[in-house]
């Protein structure tokens, strides 16, 4: 086993995959050399080539346009986004080519975009965005958002050679944050699979990404005062595991559904409209959501901890979704 | 060097690649007249967009290519597809919306493509083919296949940020992609003074690092002898250019327009130089086929719409039990 | 009264706009002496002169830039997509800045985008889609829908007008497919406001666009089978008219979301998480959600019609729902 | 027509431009500096971002600008913001999120503006504010205001789509923007050449149909006079043009990084040429400013930002309560 923190897992995975199968390549901007603003790369340009790990123009566009004609040409591109914000730029490639290409011509289009995403930081509204709830609405596209380094660097392997275009969601806070021990080998995953991260059956969290360890912080509370809360880490977001959310949704009855991003129309909406259709005759109380306002991300501390999910506030609402 | 015409290098040419320049500019041109009659006899699901015209650019640029090559071809481009391989009756099959057809009745009309033809399959939005094409070329050539890109961008598709990106990332990395403009003048009705304000969008090469030529692209003998030079180049010295090709659209931007915003004296000057009588023309005159072989292709590309068109009628429709198969492709 | 297309509704109240305000200036594709791909704005060149109504590039990101500029500096820009499906070549324009522009500086935004979108027609993957759930997700951002005419009329005339960036989502199908009588002038409405289209006590369909006209239809069909079945047009999708939902979810018991966008993250998951939330002890069933599939729009008819939600589909779902 | 120095005009220069083109730019510094040092001092929250030894390019185009002219600065350009009238104080209020601050709190670092100055607020999204800064103008024109724009841009920035799309867009309305290209020769870490390939970015004006101008970014004194007479011939023939000053940047990209990927042969050559020192010593020798009198404006911007900072920190943060005032504008 090997200590890793959630960065150093995806690293470790991105090389794996990369040592494994020749028709890899990384590009974005300032990952040769420099090796990434989060440093991700670092090395890889010395390990892989100038080849399979360069710098690119500071242009969207070209990135996942390019990536969907190298993934139609026999090769795997992994494109890093600086920051998931930025993706917003060039939507219509994924959204139109690569999500449709499959689905249009039958040939398909295993390109990987690494987006780090979410806040925290003081990253401001244009380094903090939680974009998931747009990709996920893409037809033809997968989205993984893993919480755990083991899972970040499982699933960033398995996204990389899976045949379909896979957005993967990397939360920034996490990089450093989140440390776990790890087995030495990547372990084969399939993208698709929740995972329950803590049993529990007053109530259960659903969520993914930082506001796992956020709930879990709520629950381990709660704990102490005899409430025992299930929490579920979706770690892929389209398609997602419906089964597992009706699983835990019949195993405690009552739901909350928590994410860093914005509420109208985000994942969480998803997910409580899920729970609402298919386990409607299981709840004893109303499918909460517990998200960010409709706010852009604020800048200062004072504001952003208003704005953000925690655990305090996950405990507050778990509170009274259960004596509802 | 400009994409003048050079007469004596005519004869020199097989004469299999002016007769396949021939017949990809007939079938296409008799495949796109069927294709009009259809939509105005309301027997079309849709628009119909045509190159008629056009036909030069696609018929010169894909003969002068190479069996890796790949290309990204937009709206005026059936003689991309056809120059490629790809058969009436397919692309009838396209155009009908059939279960068997290039994209299964999932997209239509102009929004086909073959892989194995090295041919890509369009999205609507302007630009977004361009750094797909760099991209698999990039890739081709990673894997040792000598591949150049062919990507066909109109005038008014040189505005998007996506022709900017593309262009300027093959530049960076020697990618050797042609990106063929077709300057036919007007952007649906805006005409090209809206769309750009310098004098020959040839003159964007400069800002890339990259040449840039201006072709007559109703010339199709003409440009195929400068494309035939400049694919052999790129493959010796890898590297992307830009080539300007003038040209107009003869019809509206699809059979719904009546295109009455367009300059008539420019529609006389373009039809009076018709890409499909001007090789007629010279290629008899130089004595490379005889007119009688001319009308052989011609009524041989006729039959062939005439069947492929009768065949994908009686093919089935695609069943819609099968609307959500293959979203994804399997793990 | 006049009788009016949904388009001339819209023609209607962007002339009305324009006349009463000299400082709404209108561009985009062809729009100027061609009079845009559905000559929405025929004869406005014309009218007010190339200086208020013109063409551009074929640049949306310059089209979304250059109205944040514009109405910044006292203009009130109208900018025509030509297919809404074109809007993600540049979401980050309308994401970032124009949607959180007063937010950080105080300074509102006043501008529209039209977009004509949804399908029924033939158009494909790339002019048919519907975005609604994309754009109701960026906060600082408006998005209105109407279904009728006369709603179209008055909307968009309050749209142009609102202080913040506004997208005027416009259902292609409807263009021709719906006339109506329509008083001679515009009428005063605020956005946000849900209308009861009809009434009815067994179920309430929630929607908006053209499957308002399928909703009417199903709903028609079943009062012949004794069923009172209620239609809500939400018209404005954000902010939306919660209270209107939440009062239609007690009047019924029972409802329904229809949208013709995909299903996961679709807007209509967004009504169906608000209802299981804040309606939950109101409910005698689950909420139910009729969508497309997560699928590209298919072009053939034979597909698009089972991918297309229609008065047949909302029917039998309508009876499964009243019968559960 | 290139930026060349004009040494006679120097003098013909009211005094205070020169004086007000140094305090900008010392001001700027001095600003910074201290930001530097906070930054150091773990007194910031987030990243600190700074344009030290690109002084020289926001100081000399507001010198040369008019009243209603529009300005999009980005990260290295603080002295637009200081050249259009923002204090030392509204910039300590915004890096130290306070509650007055110009963002109160909602944008933290470069991300400031100031409408009243004509000073847009950037986005981080590298070329989203160019066509903004061009709608500006053109809506101020329209409604009769002589305005003139100025968007500032990166090396880097000018491979996005949207600095093509506005560039071209400024060109077809003849819209007078000046589109200032920083060329400091990195992009974060990436050095130019995988930028683009071209020689100079001035020569992508050509292709917009419009004039590109290249200039010493770190002469000030001759980039105003430049400037200034391109700024008088715009007003009296409006149109776009590019205008790319050579420069360096002499810290990382943010404090975080180190920069040692930067050619140190580069950083020694234009340590020797900071645009302070030279417009300082240029100025002098020219007579128009006396040392003393440039030591005398330096004491009083250090005295400026001491006074500002020590201010700032006194004032309070946001309120909590209104994260989501003000979200939409009221109707
Ligand atoms: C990004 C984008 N915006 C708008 C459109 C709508 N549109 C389709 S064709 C067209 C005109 C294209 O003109 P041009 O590029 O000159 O090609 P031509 O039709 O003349 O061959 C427009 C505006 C589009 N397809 N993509
Ligand atoms: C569209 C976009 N992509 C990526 C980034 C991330 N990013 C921020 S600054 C930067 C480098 C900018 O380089 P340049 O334009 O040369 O400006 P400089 O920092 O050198 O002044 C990058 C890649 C961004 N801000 N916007
Ligand atoms: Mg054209
Ligand atoms: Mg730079």
């Amino acid at each position: 086993m090997l200590e890793m923190t959630y960065l150093e897992g995806i690293r470790n995975g991105l090389r794996a995959v990369m040592q494994d199968h020749p028709e890899v390549v990384l590009y974005g901007e300032d990952i040769g050399r420099f090796g990434g603003a989060f440093k991700m790369t670092l090395g890889f340009q010395e390990e892989f080539g100038a080849d399979r790990c360069f710098d690119t123009p500071i242009s969207e566009s070209a990135l996942f346009g390019s990536a969907i004609g190298m993934a139609t040409q026999g090769l795997k591109p992994v494109v890093e986004l600086q920051f998931a914000d930025f993706g917003t730029n060039a939507l219509h490639h994924l959204l139109n080519n690569a999500g449709t290409h499959h689905y249009r011509t039958g040939v398909p289009v295993p390109m990987t975009v690494r987006a780090p995403c979410g806040g925290g930081f003081g990253g401001g509204p244009f380094h903090s965005e939680e974009l998931e709830s747009v990709f996920c609405h893409m037809p033809g596209i997968k989205v993984v958002y893993p919480a755990f380094p083991s899972d970040a660097r499982n699933l960033i392997y398995a996204s990389v050679l899976d045949p379909n275009p896979v957005i993967f969601l990397e939360n920034k806070y996490l990089y450093r944050h989140v440390k776990e021990l790890v087995p030495r080998k990547v372990e084969p995953v399939r993208l698709g699979a929740a995972r329950i991260v803590r049993p529990g059956q007053e109530a259960v969290v659903l969520t993914y990404g930082a506001m796992v360890h956020e709930a879990v912080r709520a629950a381990t509370r709660l704990s102490g005062q005899g409430y025992e809360v299930m929490v579920v880490d979706l770690r892929t977001l389209k398609p997602y595991d419906e089964d597992a959310v009706i699983a835990a949704a019949a195993a405690t009855n009552r739901v909350l559904v928590v994410h860093e991003g914005w509420r109208t129309c985000g994942f969480g909406a998803e997910l409580a409209a899920l729970v609402a259709e298919r386990a409607f005759h299981l709840l004893d109380a109303p499918v909460m959501r517990l998200t960010a306002p409709d706010v852009p991300v604020p800048y200062a501390p004072e504001l952003e901890n208003a704005y953000r999910p925690n655990a305090e506030k996950i405990e507050k609402a778990l509170v009274e979704l259960i004596e509802y | 060097m400009d994409a003048v015409t050079r007469k004596t290098e005519v004869a020199a040419v097989p004469k299999t690649v002016w007769t396949g320049l021939l017949r990809t500019m007939l079938l296409s041109r008799k495949t796109e007249e069927r294709l009009i009659r259809l939509y105005h006899q309301a027997k079309i699901y849709g628009g119909v967009y045509t190159g008629v015209g056009q036909e030069g650019i696609g018929a010169a640029t894909t003969s002068a290519s190479g069996p890796e090559d790949l290309f990204t071809p937009l709206i005026r481009n059936m003689t991309v597809h056809i120059g490629r391989g790809e058969t009436a009756l397919n692309i009838f099959r396209q155009w009908l919306a059939r279960a068997n057809g290039p994209t299964r009745g999932r997209d239509g009309n102009v929004h086909y493509g073959n892989l194995k033809h090295g041919v890509y399959t369009m999205i609507s939005h302007l630009g977004a083919m361009l750094p797909v094409v760099v991209g698999g070329v990039m890739a081709k050539r990673r894997r040792g296949l000598d591949a150049v890109g062919f990507g066909y961008i109109g005038d008014g598709g040189t505005s998007t940020g996506d022709f900017h990106e593309a262009v300027n990332f093959a530049a960076v990395y020697n990618a050797p992609v042609v990106f063929v403009i077709e300057n036919n003048h007007y952007a649906y009705s805006t005409p090209k003074q809206f769309q750009y304000k310098c004098a020959r969008l040839a003159d964007r090469a400069a800002g890339y690092g990259i040449e840039g030529y201006q072709a007559d692209g109703n010339d199709a003998v003409g440009l195929y002898l400068f494309c035939r030079d400049l694919v052999a180049d790129l493959r010796a010295k890898p590297r992307a250019v830009l080539l300007e090709c003038d040209t107009l659209r003869m019809r509206g931007h699809g059979e719904h327009d009546d295109a009455s915003y367009v300059d008539r004296e420019l529609v006389a000057k373009y039809a009076a130089r018709d890409p499909i009588k001007l090789a007629r023309e010279r290629l008899v005159a130089e004595g490379v086929v005889t007119a009688a072989e001319v009308e052989e292709i011609e009524r041989a590309c006729l039959a062939e719409v005439d069947a492929a068109y009768q065949q994908a009628l009686k093919e089935p429709a695609p069943d819609p039990a099968t609307l959500a198969h293959g979203v994804y492709a399997d793990a």
